[in-house]
């Protein structure tokens, strides 16, 4: 599913992101990715949709060669995955309901689309915020439907970033359990997170980023950071 | 598809409220003042033809040609080709035009003159090209009884250069608002899509081809632009259309025929619409182009 | 310092965010505000800077008056307060020392505006990313930022929404030692948070906001939702 | 603090570097055509004013008066108020005016009429303000030896009506151009300013009063103003000048004077300028009190 072999990311400013990461994520993994502020995570989830190009090193997600991809064949590698972005990106002009449809119009499909938007906003829990404008909502509203885009199209990745970062306990063990199902149907999860609650209860494989190397990888790990 | 990004484009336009006006009324301003130099600048045209119109041979006749000699040469002057018409001018028509023509300045200075003072009979011809004025003259100096043939190949050039001179600064006018015209109004669909660089951004990050981000932009500025043109077009034509009933469709002072509004609203609706149609597109998709780069 | 009397707040879209919220903060009080996500909390923290008016009910906030604040005296209740955003509302034109230093050019400080930014960004640890964009900061710096931003001009009120959410633990607990040591200063710290562990540890007064209504408000309080 | 603005203005224009060409672009291309305009405009009104400066009383003597007593009707005339200039034309310099003025059409008409016919003496008289050609012209009937005065009444008239008629197509041209160049640049600020909400927005929630956010963006605004003038206003300097140096100031085929470089500049440089900053200041003004509501 996802490889990288040395994998490194010195960003325009000269800040150096990465510096070589080597690391293989099989079909239905479910990793946890771990590490203080600052320390890669983001950039090594960006790497995977091709936000960001790797400065050095071959990346290969879902068969796509992600240095050698030609910009047309973007789309395709972006629609097999589902991403939840660490600062949500929600199209401002669209309301809930159109920014999780948006994820399905993309990719051309035409049947459903009401019933399956009706679904993810179901799992999240906010059907009633459905025709809501995401600045009309709450942050953690907001970052729910974020989470409901990245499902809906039932993705055989999914790649989130700190996607509880702005739910209460309660509401993040939620999200956990549709993850939980999503994983067991066999789609690989990729998690960036801080919770270490959630790391250490529902035990997955750990890695951990510090300054840009992997300083741990381990399955069925825990968060690790003590204060 | 297609009724999904004509759909997405329309209803960015009424969302967008704001940004949309802004646009929408910066389009309708430049063509409106656009459409407002066309409209004098067709005009000046069809006057110049008009003036050009006016021009004519003076073919003097031979002091001894008798009247009926003289009805003869007309006869064979209408024959010839490429003249629109001849008019015969006798001795005493020609000494009361001369008066006129001299005018109030020198008016009394020609009190002194007996009409008996011999003008000759004179021929007035039109070529049915103005443009062929000079070779008809030619031509018809070539006939028998006529005495001498003026042209007014001085006049004629001095007031074709005139006019050419006006029509020149007429067109580098009109030239440089259509320029303008092309460059604000790009610019304005540039700085419109500029404001929303981050949603397009986001568009592409969730998997869009370009396409289906372009297509809503492009309705969007499709519509701007026919909204910015018809805006214009629906003030001049109704204001050109009522000033051209209020002067009996001459234009006073000068007294030369407007051109009637059916023929001038077709050839600026057709400018107008073009502008605003695609010079919005075209602009819409250069400045797409940036922020696809994701 | 904060006083509310039977608080509503309605927004233009039917929802209904506050139902009757009556509540008093004291000097130097240090005050968690806990509660799912959609409950309120926010909605409750931007009646305190004004961001939203209440549509009923009486506001106290430093002596200023927020029902009846002419716009011309907003600026003054805002200088008063150092306010943490949930979505940081960082300026994206502007540097993080920039952004700092924006507090405090904003209150007509002229001198040592230099060594004060650098002081409230050691704080939150970020001294070396002073001249970077907040778009070429990971998600953690960004908040950092805003915290400093907050910090800087010693307000008597410190509002902070979520300050946490995108921290790894040990991050966090490094700022939670900043506003412990402030409020031993005697700012009021309000402080609305998911994060249970920080609650549990660092006992303080909890307020608890549920569906618009102060559930509990217990002196040294716990999270209490468990999952 | 004043310094502090300034400084903020200058760096957002730079750091928005994209808008800001785009924003200074679509104010020095409105400023261009509306130059250009104002231009022909002021040379239009020169041109008014030297053809009305040709205008001119005729004064016919009586046959009787000998080149003596002429001479002294002339210095008599010279003496009065309000004039400007007397010229003395003889009978026989008259009749070959008269010969060049009737041109070539008619000219070989004139070749049976004699130098003998009696022309009488002329002076040609202006007046010092042309719109008072005609009460001049009233005045010098009275003088002793005068025939008959011809202050070309109906030729005034009506010369005075068409330059009015031009005037006030051009006028209305020119304010159209203003309003739309106003527009335009106040709209363009707008949308700059409208792509930025979220700044002023969140620069309010952290404390900052109105004036302090309005300062920076009038700074910005103001310097796309000023470029936004300054640079069509060398453009049409520079292009003016060659222009005149190349033609010798005299505007060809009509042979009217160009008005000189500098005397145009300096109006251009007012309008421009005023139009580009304050326009500029303006729309900003009123285009960031929407959202200073926060
Ligand atoms: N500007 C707004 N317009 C309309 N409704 C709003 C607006 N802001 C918030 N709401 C609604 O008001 C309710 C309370 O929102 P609020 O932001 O206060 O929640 P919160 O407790 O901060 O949640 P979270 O923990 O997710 O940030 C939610 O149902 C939300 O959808
Ligand atoms: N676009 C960018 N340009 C320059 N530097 C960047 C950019 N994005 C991130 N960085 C820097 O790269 C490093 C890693 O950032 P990254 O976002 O990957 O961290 P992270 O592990 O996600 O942190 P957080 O937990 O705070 O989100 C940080 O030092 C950050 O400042
Ligand atoms: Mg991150
Ligand atoms: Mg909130």
């Amino acid at each position: 599913m996802i490889e990288m072999q040395n994998v490194w990311k010195n960003y325009p400013n000269g800040t150096i992101a990465l510096q070589g990461i080597s690391v293989h994520i099989g079909k239905s993994d479910f990793v946890y990715v771990v590490g203080p502020s600052g320390a890669g995570k983001s950039t090594f989830i960006k790497l995977m949709y091709r936000e960001e190009n790797p400065t050095k090193g071959e990346i290969f997600v879902n068969g796509f060669n992600i240095g050698r991809l030609k910009p047309r064949k973007v789309p395709l590698l972006r629609r097999s995955l589902g991403v939840v972005f660490q600062d949500f990106k929600l199209l401002p002009r669209l309301t809930a309901y159109e920014n999780v449809a948006f994820a399905l119009e993309v990719i051309g499909a035409q049947r459903q689309i009401k019933r399956r938007v009706r679904e993810a906003l179901d799992w999240v829990g906010l059907v009633d915020k459905a025709d809501v404008l995401p600045e009309h909502l709450s942050g953690g509203e907001q970052q729910r439907i974020a989470i409901a885009r990245a499902l809906v199209n039932n993705p055989t990745v999914i790649i989130a970033d700190e996607p509880t970062g702005n739910l209460d306990p309660e509401t993040s063990w939620g999200i956990m359990k549709v993850f939980q199902r999503i994983n067991d149907r066999g789609t690989t999860v990729v998690m960036a997170t801080h919770n270490k609650d959630i790391v250490n209860t529902l035990r997955k494989r750990v890695i951990a980023i510090e300054n840009g190397r992997i300083a741990r990888d381990e399955a069925k790990g825990t968060y690790e950071y003590e204060d | 598809m297609m009724g999904r990004h004509l759909r997405e484009g329309v209803k960015n336009l009424i969302r967008n409220s704001w940004m949309s006006v802004a646009s929408v009324g910066a389009v309708a301003i430049t063509l409106l003042i656009l459409g407002a130099a066309l409209l004098i600048a067709f005009n000046a045209q069809q006057m110049s033809q008009y003036v050009a119109g006016q021009l004519q041979v003076n073919v003097y006749l031979k002091q001894q040609v008798t009247k009926a000699q003289a009805q003869q040469i007309v006869g064979e002057v209408q024959n010839m080709p490429g003249i629109r018409s001849v008019q015969y001018v006798s001795k005493e028509e020609g000494f009361k035009q001369l008066e006129q023509m001299i005018g109030t300045q020198y008016h009394d200075v020609l009190g002194g003159l007996s009409q008996a003072n011999t003008l000759p009979d004179k021929l007035i011809v039109k070529a049915a090209n103005p443009q062929d004025t000079v070779t008809v003259a030619k031509e018809i100096q070539a006939v028998p009884g006529v005495d001498k043939v003026d042209s007014g190949q001085q006049v004629v050039n001095r007031l074709l250069a005139f006019l050419s001179v006006l029509r020149n600064i007429g067109l580098a006018f009109v030239l440089g608002l259509l320029v303008t015209a092309m460059f604000l109004i790009s610019n304005t669909i540039k700085i419109t899509i500029f404001s929303r660089r981050r949603e397009i951004e986001i568009m592409k990050l969730v998997g869009a081809t370009n396409w289906f981000i372009r297509w809503p932009f492009l309705t969007e500025a499709m519509l701007i632009g026919f909204i910015g043109a018809a805006i214009p077009f629906a003030i001049l034509t109704l204001g050109y259309r009522s000033l051209y009933v209020h002067v009996g469709g001459v234009f006073p002072i000068l007294t030369f025929p407007l051109l009637p509004v059916s023929a001038v609203a077709i050839k600026l609706f057709g400018v107008m619409l073009l502008i605003g149609l695609f010079v919005g597109i075209w602009g819409g998709i250069m400045s797409i182009r940036k922020f696809l780069r994701v």
